[in-house]
């Protein structure tokens, strides 16, 4: 079954990158919904595990908590990398992707250090697996949004962006918003595990990161 | 797209010999896997020495190093590479991938055109279900008596699981890898898929996970079946490591390939294909990949926490560090339950396909067709708790989950009644397509009904993990998905390798298949009333009976199978030459001639109607377009009185 | 087109016909599905040993009896059409095509319909039997606790009032038992066949599961989940005994009834 | 039509020729067995006809049982030795003396730091008989169970006590001194059994129950009674 000589010539009717661009936006719209099923799955283990507190163990004290400012540092620099890329889009920012591709290597950066600075290690309990995974998704999304924003920045720097191939930028565009929203879904699960993690642990371990926690919630966790 | 016409507008002066990646085959493929494998497994062992964990980290990094090496090698990620420098792949490039000119030779690439894929996924089915059923052969055989001993319980369970996840993996792959790869875009008049690339990578990236699920049976096995239970799998050997990256890596394929069928089948329908207009197995292969897309991901993230449990210590699912094996079952079964209809809706959609074709009948109410297929992909989501009746996982949510569970039966019987209301007086061609309609008829009811008892309650608490579960799904996997599926494959044979398939050994197939499957699974329900445990290597000596005739009837299904594999591979050696439309079909993917050019259609195909005009006026020209216009209404098609 | 040649009125008659010739068949495969309903199920899974079991065997049959017609229905359509419409030889371009129906408002209106009563029917059905499943022990006499423990591959049983621990299981009879099953290590899952009843055993979390045993004699254990390498042994007897033998056996054991 | 079928055949033929080989390359290759030593030659009751005697070690690595020089592919596990697998007759009485080496700690349940279904209830430890030894300090157990098929039920498990950790090594030996634990009982009709090891000693990163537990010929066996 060679496909020798099949190719009629006339087959190859010009394609518009208009259609091509709509096709890659759909395509990419989908991935995200799966990432975002994804973010949602790790998202949901971590409340559930808060929320059963399997023998009193889900955070049982001993452990710091990861300190909350760290992660919504990280998101807000990933949100103004995010407007960067997009006000440059918009035709009133020159540099703006290559500001957005710094801005978010330098979130990478800080996501690396954090997990290098955690007050415990991955192995310490769920609480500790849990922050640890959460932000490891945070690393890998980063480190697939940097490749994304050098290629563009290269391509610009290339011109192989420029009129039919411009709907890559948007594109990009698109994957640059979801990172933002996953992580700051990610820090919002840490953020109200970490608020409702328990009383003991509240009392031994002042945390500047941890809120106080109502009373309400230590009488639900059941201890 | 396979050509690169939008390139037409920014030309790209690179040489169109040049390049490395017109050296790249499997060959190198596997060699740079092994590399990268080694390389990795020296890292490892640096990095992890003497660590509680190092067995487990290696052959983590050891399976991650093949997959990443073998796609490297095979030139997986030089399309990305390319683009990250701002050198896109030419003109030129692209037909190189698309397999122009490559003879055989095109199999063995990452080769892009949409058939060589359909075709690349039917091989690696066969052998897949070839592998899953040797297994099953076994299995069968170990249990001929209550205690023969022929295999040890490690072996055993090990091959429980492997065979399970063998058997499920290609289930999913089974109707939407090859055919909805090969005709899904023929059938929409579509020249290849949405991205040609993305859908190789789909297909290598199963390739890559083969040695890595397999290796599992020489690293220990896996002690705990194909739904991979923790915390017995926090337990098990380093083959369950092997279990865990297989699935890391089937569940990024079926990402992929879930985006890419949904992209294709959403923006690339020909020009005046509605939705109304769309086939119905479309719809099947699309529900099929829509729901996989989120469901996936929940498999992925719950390996994923296996893997961080497993190799960097972790707590996620060991009670005693705050995690809960419940978490796993609910991840698990988010996705667990819509796979079921993964698995089965583009099965039962095929037939309902070839059902009109053979009927020579319009479907029967198309619009309840499509408003099941939908309420079914709507309530799977709903359902996944009925796995979970008996774990003591909140018994006060078992009312609610029987609802949906015992709600989900309305649409798959309006399913039944499309199909019944097709085949109402049509002119039945019974040929071994239409025969599996009829033995999807039985034996859906039949796994369908059971399916009723095991979503009530009280009744599930007694037959939950029992062979009557075994025998339920079997019925429903097997007997309708499988079947299926084999009626997908006589009815396309002849447009994806351009040959009949032999009749004769078809029929005897059939027979051989299905009488021995309802031997071995009616066996399978006897024992499991009578209160069998499932994946037990040895058993009461009162389920001798039950179980004996379960594996004769096994050993029917393997040596229908076999006969099967005999009449696939003859036909295509040297099967009668098949005409480009034998079954007067008039789907699109009827309407391109044998063997189907590179780019499918000589001119795009305008649609005015839809594919179902059996035995109705064709509908007069309206378009003014100069194209044959039609839905395959071409003169050849029978019973359309000019 | 028309491929029915026949006229309207023989055409009015032959659909009477068919129609009856269906219910023939449908009535056929119903009675013998109900037939088969009656025996196969109870004779399979046995006497029952517990009010539980009771329950499960007569919704089982129950809904065997429920779906007989059915299946009965799609198969004698099936049967039927293949009887009545089947093509002799293979198709050739220019045979006439079936009729072009596409559908018909009445006939998917009245399936969807019954299927849907079917199913309020089932669902009524079950959340009364599981009702009356759970409230089993809630009645008559003290409950008898019992604390199951898996463990891989045996089980233990301890009677925390009589201060007892044996690896066989020993009941009195007609009196309700509630087991509070739990795991020393993997899942597994806390099975009596002949009694109806079935729980995981989970590790760290205890869940329960009640009935009341009404039947002297030998019975089994079984773990339903697989739960590593010697799974399939994991199982041990259960013995209901009269109230007089099971103090005996107590006070054989060494307990205080 | 002779042509016809030859090809289906042999498919069939290779297909089932494949799985043999892969059935024979995964039949369990059951290692040797222990063999019973038979002593008395007068009958220890009216209803039995053999008293036979059994010696097995539990050694805290697999160097010296039946895994091959050098303690074959996981030298660092836990192990029975000489073998795993035991042959004895049918209604006879057994006596199984375990010379154990390996220390231990808590069980998980303490029903199995107790003596079940030996005749009399009680083992001897070192020549002292006991009804359950330390739950605090357990080594292994040796605990049998009935398969379950139609055959006599045996349930035997016998608790066997930590050798301290700072036992001194004996000289001669890689190992300390060891306990000798004996206990009897009595075996029924013809039956396949098999017996493990309850006390969680294994690898394996949770519940200490995988690898050598979940291994055949380290840390449980068959026991056949023919």
């Amino acid at each position: 079954m060679s496909t020798e000589s099949l190719v009629n010539k006339e087959a190859f009717a010009p394609e518009e990158p208009h259609d091509f661009g709509e096709r890659w936006r759909v395509g990419a719209l989908l991935l995200i919904l799966a990432d975002a099923a994804f973010v949602a799955a790790l998202s949901f283990s971590f409340l559930y595990l808060r929320a059963l507190d399997t023998q009193g163990s889900f955070h049982p004290g001993g452990t710091g908590v990861a300190t909350l400012w760290w992660p919504w540092t990280v998101s807000a620099v990933m949100v103004l990398s995010a407007l960067a890329y997009w006000t440059q889009l918009r035709g009133s920012f020159a540099n703006g992707v290559a500001v957005s591709v710094a801005g978010m290597a330098v979130a990478l950066v800080l996501t690396i250090v954090q997990m290098y600075q955690f007050p415990f290690t991955v192995s310490d309990n769920a609480y500790s697996a849990a922050v640890w995974i959460i932000t490891a998704a945070n690393v890998f999304h980063l480190a697939l949004t940097v490749f994304l924003g050098l290629g563009i920045a290269i391509r610009r720097q290339r011109g192989a962006n420029r009129g039919a191939r411009d709907w890559h930028v948007r594109i990009v565009g698109i994957w640059y918003t979801w990172v933002c929203v996953a992580a700051f879904v990610g820090t919002l699960t840490i953020s109200v595990a970490n608020g409702t993690v328990g009383c003991p642990l509240a009392k031994d371990q002042p945390d500047p990161g941890a809120r106080s926690v109502p009373s309400s919630s230590c009488s639900s966790s059941a201890r | 797209m396979t050509t690169a016409d939008i390139y037409k507008t920014d030309p790209s002066p690179v040489a169109p010999h040049g390049g490395i990646m017109r050296r790249l085959n499997v060959g190198t493929g596997i060699i740079a896997g092994i590399v990268l494998a080694v390389v990795a497994n020296v890292l490892a062992k640096k990095l992890a020495d003497g660590h509680t964990h190092e067995p487990d980290v290696r052959a983590v990094f050891t399976m991650f190093g093949w997959a990443v090496g073998f796609l490297l090698g095979m030139g997986a990620f030089t399309g990305p590479f390319r683009w990250l420098v701002g050198r896109d792949l030419t003109h030129a490039d692209e037909l190189f991938l698309a397999g122009k000119d490559q003879g055989v030779g095109r199999y063995f690439r990452f080769t892009t055109d949409h058939k060589v894929v359909g075709i690349q996924y039917l091989v690696l089915v066969m052998v897949m279900l070839g592998a899953g059923g040797s297994m099953a052969m076994l299995i069968r055989t170990d249990l001929i008596s209550p205690n023969s001993g022929f295999l040890g319980p490690q072996t055993y369970n090990s091959l429980v699981g492997l065979h399970g996840l063998t058997m499920i993996l290609a289930t999913i792959i089974m109707v939407t890898g090859p055919f909805g790869n090969f005709v899904v875009p023929l059938m929409i008049g579509a020249r290849d898929m949405a991205f040609p690339r993305l859908n190789a990578l789909s297909f290598w990236l199963l390739v890559a996970m083969l040695p890595i699920l397999y290796s599992a049976a020489f690293l220990g096995g896996i002690p705990m079946g194909w739904v991979g239970y923790t915390p017995i799998a926090d337990q098990g050997p380093p083959g369950v490591d092997a279990y865990m990256m297989a699935i890391l890596v089937f569940a990024v394929s079926t990402a992929v390939a879930g985006m890419n069928i949904t992209t294709t089948i959403v923006t690339m329908r020909a020009r005046g294909m509605t939705w109304t207009r769309t086939p119905i197995f479309v719809y099947g292969v699309l529900a099929s990949v829509v729901l996989a897309l989120p469901a996936f991901p929940f498999f992925m993230a719950a390996e994923l926490l296996l893997f961080v449990d497993r190799v960097m210590g972790g707590g996620f699912y060991v009670p005693n560090r705050g995690g809960q094996p419940w978490l796993y079952q609910n991840l698990f079964w988010l996705m667990g339950h819509p796979e079921v209809y993964v698995i089965l809706i583009p099965a039962v959609t095929a037939l309902m396909e070839l059902t009109a074709v053979f009927a020579r009948k319009p479907l029967f109410s198309f619009r309840i067709a499509v408003l099941s297929i939908i309420a079914i992909v709507g309530l799977s989501a709903t359902v996944w708790a009925h796995h979970m009746f008996a774990s003591g996982w909140a018994p006060d949510l078992n009312g609610p989950f029987m609802l949906t569970t015992e709600m989900i039966s309305i649409p798959t019987g309006g399913l039944f009644l499309v199909i019944l209301g097709t085949i109402w007086r049509g002119r039945i061609w019974t040929a071994f397509p239409m025969m599996c309609t009829y033995a999807m008829l039985w034996n859906f009811i039949i796994g369908g009904i059971t399916g009723i008892y095991l979503s009530d309650v009280p009744l599930d608490y007694q037959l939950h993990g029992s062979m009557f579960v075994t025998a339920h799904f079997h019925y429903t996997l097997m007997g309708a998905g499988l079947t299926g599926a084999m009626g997908a494959l006589g009815y396309w044979f002849p447009k994806m390798t351009g040959r009949m398939l032999g009749n004769t050994p078809a029929f005897v197939s059939f027979w051989l298949v299905q009488i021995g499957f309802n031997v071995t699974f009616l066996g399978m329900f006897m024992v499991g009333l009578q209160g069998q445990p499932r994946r037990v290597v040895h058993y009461d000596a009162s389920f001798h009976t039950g179980n004996t005739i379960s594996t004769l009837g096994a050993y029917c299904i393997g040596i229908g199978m076999l006969v099967l594999l005999y009449d696939v591979i003859s036909s295509w050696r040297h099967g009668d030459l098949a005409p480009m439309n034998p079954w007067g079909a008039k789907t699109l993917e009827w309407t391109v001639p044998n063997p189907i050019p590179l780019e499918n259609f000589a001119v795009l195909p305008v649609v005015t109607e839809d594919a179902y005009g059996y035995g109705e006026e064709p509908v007069p020209e309206s378009e003014p377009e100069p194209v044959p216009a039609s839905a395959g209404a071409e003169a050849d098609v029978p019973g359309a009185p000019a | 087109m028309s491929v029915e040649t026949t006229p309207a009125d023989r055409q009015g008659r032959s659909r009477s016909e068919e129609l009856k010739t269906l219910t023939i068949l449908w009535a056929i495969f119903t009675v013998l599905g109900v037939i088969f309903a009656l025996i196969v199920p109870h004779h399979l899974m046995g006497p029952s040993a517990s009010n539980t079991m009771t329950e499960v065997e007569r919704t089982f049959t129950m809904f065997s009896v429920a779906s007989a017609p059915v299946a009965a229905v799609v198969w004698a359509l099936a049967v039927y059409s293949l009887m009545r419409w089947r093509r002799r030889g293979a198709w050739k371009e220019g045979d006439p095509d079936g009729p072009p129906l596409r559908g018909h408002g009445m006939t998917s209106g009245i399936w969807i319909f019954l299927s849907s009563a079917l199913c309020l029917f089932l669902l009524i059905w079950g959340l009364a039997a599981l009702s009356k499943v759970d409230s089993a022990a809630a009645s008559g006499a003290t409950p008898l606790e019992i604390d199951v423990t898996g463990q891989q591959w045996v089980w233990t049983f301890s009677y925390p009032s009589q201060g007892v621990e044996s690896d066989q299981l020993v009941l009195p009879v007609n009196r309700p038992v509630v087991f509070k099953v739990t795991s020393d290590d993997v899942i597994h899952s806390f099975w009596l066949p002949e009694m109806g009843i079935k729980v995981d055993a989970n590790p760290g979390v205890t869940t329960s599961t009640s009935t009341v045993p009404d039947r002297l004699g030998l019975y089994h254990v079984r773990c339903a989940e697989l739960c590593g390498l010697l799974h399939a042994d994991m199982e041990t007897n259960a013995r209901v005994v009269t109230s007089d033998d099971f103090d005996t056996w107590i006070a054989g054991q060494g307990g205080h009834a | 039509m002779g042509k016809k079928l030859i090809g289906p055949i042999v498919t069939v033929l290779l297909g089932g020729a494949f799985v043999t080989v892969l059935g024979l390359l995964l039949h369990q290759s059951l290692s040797p067995a222990v063999a019973a030593r038979v002593t008395a030659a007068t009958p220890p009751s009216a209803t039995e006809q053999h008293h036979v005697y059994v010696h097995l070690d539990t050694y805290p690595d697999s160097m010296a049982g039946e895994h091959g020089k050098d303690g074959g592919a996981e030298p660092d596990w836990v192990s029975y030795g000489p073998g795993t697998n035991i042959n004895v007759p049918a209604h006879s009485l057994v006596t199984i003396t375990i010379s154990q080496y390996d220390g231990g700690e808590a069980i998980t349940n303490p029903w199995f730091a107790k003596v079940h279904g030996t005749v009399g209830g009680t083992e001897t430890v070192d020549g002292k008989p006991v009804t359950q030894i330390d739950p605090e300090a357990v080594g292994h157990t040796w605990t049998l169970h009935a398969a379950p098929t139609a055959q006599d039920p045996l349930f035997v498990s016998a608790p066997l006590p930590a050798v301290p950790d700072d036992a001194p090594i004996a000289a001669g030996s890689d190992y300390p001194k060891p306990i000798e634990v004996t206990f009897s009982f009595h075996t029924k009709g013809p039956g396949k059994y098999i017996w493990n090891c309850e006390f969680p000693c294994g690898d394996g990163y949770y519940a200490k129950f995988g690898g050598p537990m979940s291994t055949r010929g380290y840390m449980s066996g068959t026991f056949t009674v023919s």
